[in-house]
């Protein structure tokens, strides 16, 4: 087992004859993903990387039944490429594009929830099941099977991380990349969850940034009722403070959303908190000796 | 984000149909002079510094006057002067109201329930930051169906105020509303809402816009002000790129990469200055742009720290050396690049006499002995001969 | 359901940006000659006269007229006339287009999946309606979403236009969803879209909106043109009323209802021809409305068939009983009214002399008699003594 | 049992104070149903008919915990209302307002749908259970308890129906009346599959009307998978033809939507079909007969 995509997921790639479209189909064939269509208005009947081209999703689900779509169109026409996907049955949705509108966002998200359908992302790096499938653009070489599950907020330092863990010798069961944006598809709460029902994950490494108040909620449902143990690592302990939104920033947050609050909550909860990535590896060594996995 | 200062976010909130006091915004003090002679604005007015930060009254950049006079004495007073770094280039002159009670509206995201939320208090004005918890109603809107109208009687209880300024309390949180959702904001906000007799008028404004959300917008006359020179010219070029006091130039890709190699440089005694993160890309020519502005910047030093997902290592590695032939810096110059096609990439640089390092400790710690002199300073062409490690395979 | 003429659908059509041809209304030949005279429409041109029901092109309604003395014919020629039970006082008059293909766009409520349905079909014009299915692309929106652009791909993929007018397509049909959307609309329809050269037009409109949204639109003017004097009467009072041929009046509350009581006196042979429906009201002096208009139609006899939900039956009987003292029908009643305070109405009836029976097919076999003069006729005020039933308790 | 409403239903009011609210909360309390609360902004802390009024639901909801709401709110109000019913989670909502616009009836059916709540409705009667409770307008002298179920899409059709029932000796599991608009939160089908799962529902009583096709899809769906006996009736064999939806409405029905297309697909999925209202008892008897329940 391993958490939402696994070797039976079945990949279509939304904006396949893109550059990036095109780059990451091989990557994700690469290592070891079914990816078996892919969409481009207009270049319906052409090949990609080997894998057939569709003028729209429907006839790319009627003809090759996928589990799970990545989608890198541009940001304008993100929004309607993820009804197209929706309408048309799919249930798990991976978008990689950056700068995609919030206001989008807020209506995709609601969309999918009405049709029981999940976004990863936007402007993320996608999710990975090493040994299964990757639906996204996480570099190949720095997995390894496990049963460390990764969730982050960030997308390149997600890859430092999985590259530590996999050079410290410890594999990862799934990892997962939830994006940057202001509003995210799945949360860290969302894909904490998954990890506490999965067994093949024993223990969390768990990504976070400056800003919002993700990584707060999440410590907070770690301490009530996660059981499984937690490394954390919060980016932006020396950033500087970021432009303000009005009064309505100040009240909204009210203190919380800065490194210090991230990282007090998650110790609160029991978290072994990092303060720089490379300690990482050595508090997962822990973690497991502690649970007698290691 | 897309900030707006006062004027620009009351041509919107008029738009819509919020009432706002008459206001003209003038550049000089010649100008003042001539608005408030020909009668458009009168006297008594306040003279308003156009800046995008908060607490400008406190700093004496919003002034309450009574004759013309006083009010072009203000005026000269502001335009060219720095407020929290920013120039003051434009005043607005504006009625003045006689406020019987300040409130507050606001309609931001709630990144925590992933809705729109509606903010409301009815003891509004500049103390609303410390404001207690209780007086301030939080309602959270659906993105599927708007402001709702039991929400916007929510409000309007919470009010209290007199039959005519509660009719032109339902309008204007209609016109929130609206705005918030048509012109993809990211805030407005009110603050005050001043009940004037028995009507309300909005007499200031601050409308943030999402910037990713411009293409919808295509009229729409985008200005920076808050943003430095470079900062601008990098911004039109999609390339995130801070300022702020410091030494070392940092080029990494991803906001997280970014935010953890400066923690590392400031554990190891760094004082990283400008950050630029290149976000995702496979663009050789994005590479050297970035770069060649970096070199603009003139730090004393350069920590690259890539790893590859979107952008390959190649491509960077490519990239990097077009702008170090183009440029030829100064400043010695670290690398770190891991990731796709990080073998290729680690090629093209040793090819080029650029060594990479593999641990991020290690190179942070080389990083900050050049920022600070320990270090031999090579030109860029013969960097320290850093460790070649094999990296992730 | 508000029906629009071509001219004022096609006014809609024109807000929202669809290109539709140049047209002018005009009321008789007189104005008719002046428009062709002045050149504002030139000839040739098409004389349209402006009813609601389909079917005029083949009944000789539409007519292309090469000269301005053949136009000013045409139009004296269907001022006036009848079609369909409509009489024509306006005749648009337009441009000639020379059309390539005519295609088919609309935009309806389906019931079925209660989506908005989009239809579109490349083959548009008269003989749209025995198109055979697999012609037809018929696609449901997602009302929180509205028209996606893939669904547009898949008409324009459909249609195989040259490129102009694909992109005119593109911009018809966001227009298209908006009509349907903003203007609370039951039906958009366009046919025939034409393409004429290589760009499309819309030579006919068929704009249907909801009734019921009509507090939306206060600034809207209504027209009900379809219905007659005493139907139009009857809708502005928020009564149903129908009048086809026939003897009974039928006075029932509900849609079901009425439907059920015409077919029980269908069935016993009787010739209903006025329905009205009092809908869901307990105010008297509506059905003192509706019996007045009833009284208006001038029936042969007249069947009062309630059952009270919303409805108290002895508000219906008291509003009877005040409706008689004003009317003084010169037709006989039956009378049969159940549910919610149905004694206390049986009894105020009873009082005023009326009988009422509890059996819907008794009651209905005693009108038909009525109507067929076997039975005694006697004035409202002395009915003939049915049975009075217990009714369910 | 019986389904949506019974014995345990907590029914708020929404409108309470006006003509109607009123009349019908004291028609639903008469009948047995626990009316614990209701709403009219403005009109907070006053008493109808002994039910506390509340300004908001919200208020009502912390305060009575209902489990349905009955809105009887002008129909320019009642998409807010509902929407005001479900943010504070009332899963259960049934609109009697007529001439609600289809349009906010759409969006409405989504929202409720989003957030795991049922319309019945709009324009409708309500619903009820004998012996349990009842949310709407059916006038209580028509009810018996009993194991015929009942719905139904006209309104005062609907008590004739089950006045006839009552007086040939017929109780009734549960009345449902779905409305006459044309978009119905709760379809024939969604109805007839609960009472397919409800064992205190022997057979059903299906009152239709010309127009749509829902009881053409009644049709497939009890031919398919209903199992229980059927007795239908359609209203408006006799009927004038309606005006004409454009070319638009002739091509969605292509022949569906009349009188006798309606018998005919309900009788060749074994439904009984009763000419007039009257004769339904009689098939109502000889269909239990056939179950050996009468």
């Amino acid at each position: 087992m391993s958490i939402l995509v696994d070797a039976s997921t079945r990949v279509l790639v939304q904006g396949i004859t893109g550059h990036q479209g095109t780059n990451h189909t091989r990557g994700m064939k690469a290592f070891g993903s079914k990816v078996v269509g892919g969409v481009t208005p207009g270049k319906g009947g052409t090949e990609v990387e080997g894998v057939p081209v569709f003028d729209s999703v429907r006839e790319a689900v009627d003809a090759t039944h996928p589990t799970a779509t990545c989608i890198f169109v541009p940001a304008p026409y993100t929004r309607d490429a993820f009804y197209e996907a929706v309408d048309a049955g799919i249930k798990l949705a991976v978008i990689i594009t950056e700068h995609v509108p919030f206001h989008d966002m807020l209506k995709m998200l609601y969309y999918g929830r009405l049709h029981g359908a999940r976004i990863i992302g936007p402007n993320c790096p996608g999710l990975a099941t090493p040994g299964g499938a990757k639906v996204g653009i996480i570099p190949n070489v720095v997995f390894r099977e496990g049963r460390v599950g990764v969730v982050s907020r960030s997308g390149t330092l997600t890859y430092e991380m999985v590259a530590g863990l996999t050079e410290a010798g410890f594999g990862q069961s799934t990892c997962v990349g939830l994006g940057g944006d202001p509003v995210n598809g799945t949360t860290f709460v969302d894909t904490l969850e998954l990890f506490h029902d999965d067994p093949r994950t024993d223990m969390v490494v768990m990504v976070g940034e400056i800003g919002g108040v993700a990584e707060e909620e999440a410590a907070e449902y770690i301490g009530k009722s996660f059981g499984k143990p937690v490394v954390g690592y919060i980016a932006g302990r020396s950033a500087p403070p970021g432009k303000r939104m009005g009064h309505a920033g100040a009240i909204i947050d009210r203190g919380r959303g800065t490194a210090e609050s991230k990282v007090n909550a998650l110790q609160k909860a029991g978290v072994k908190v990092a303060k720089f990535p490379y300690e990482v590896p050595g508090l997962v060594r822990d973690s497991l000796k502690e649970i007698g996995k290691a | 984000m897309v900030l707006l200062r006062e004027y620009r976010g009351k041509e919107i909130l008029r738009k819509f149909g919020v009432p706002v006091p008459p206001g003209k915004v003038v550049r000089d003090a010649k100008e003042a002079e001539a608005v408030l002679r020909s009668g458009e604005i009168p006297v008594p007015c306040v003279v308003k510094a156009q800046v995008l930060a908060g607490g400008r009254g406190k700093a004496g950049f919003v002034k309450l006057t009574n004759t013309v006079e006083e009010a072009v004495a203000a005026v000269h007073g502001m335009v060219g002067k720095e407020f929290k770094g920013e120039k003051v280039r434009e005043v607005l002159l504006t009625t003045k109201a006689d406020i019987g009670r300040e409130l507050y509206l606001s309609i931001t995201l709630d990144r925590s329930s992933r809705k729109p939320l509606l903010m409301a208090s009815p003891e509004g004005g500049v103390e609303i930051e410390s404001l207690p918890a209780e007086k301030l109603l939080r309602l959270p809107l659906h993105p599927l169906t708007g402001l709702v109208s039991y929400e916007k009687r929510a409000v309007t209880r919470a009010f209290a105020l007199p039959p005519a300024a509660a009719k032109d309390l339902d309008r204007i949180l209609d016109s929130l509303w609206a705005i918030f959702e048509k012109e993809d904001a990211e805030l407005v906000e009110i603050n005050p809402l001043a009940l004037v007799g028995d009507r309300l008028l909005a007499l200031d404004a601050k409308v943030i816009l999402e910037d990713d959300a411009m293409f919808r917008h295509a009229d729409f006359q985008k200005e920076h002000g808050e943003l430095s020179p470079l900062e601008q010219k990098a911004h039109d070029k999609g390339i995130a790129f801070v300022e702020i006091g410091g030494d070392i130039g940092v080029l990494a890709n991803g906001a997280g990469l970014t935010m953890a190699t400066l923690d590392v440089l400031y554990q190891e005694g760094g004082r990283p200055g400008i950050f630029l993160d290149l976000g995702g890309t496979d663009d050789p020519k994005k590479v050297v742009e970035a770069f060649l502005m970096m070199t603009e910047a003139n730090p004393k030093v350069v920590f690259i720290n890539i790893f590859g997902g979107v952008t390959r290592c190649d491509t960077v590695a490519s990239g990097l050396v077009e702008a170090l032939k183009q440029a030829k810096p100064g400043f010695p110059l670290v690398a770190r690049i891991r990731g796709n096609n990080e073998k290729e990439g680690i090629q093209i640089l040793r090819a080029a006499g650029i060594g990479s390092y593999s641990d991020l400790a290690e190179a942070a710690r080389h990083v900050v002995a050049l920022e600070q002199g320990r270090a031999s300073k090579g030109g860029a062409a013969s960097p320290p001969a850093p460790a070649i490690a094999g990296g992730a395979s």
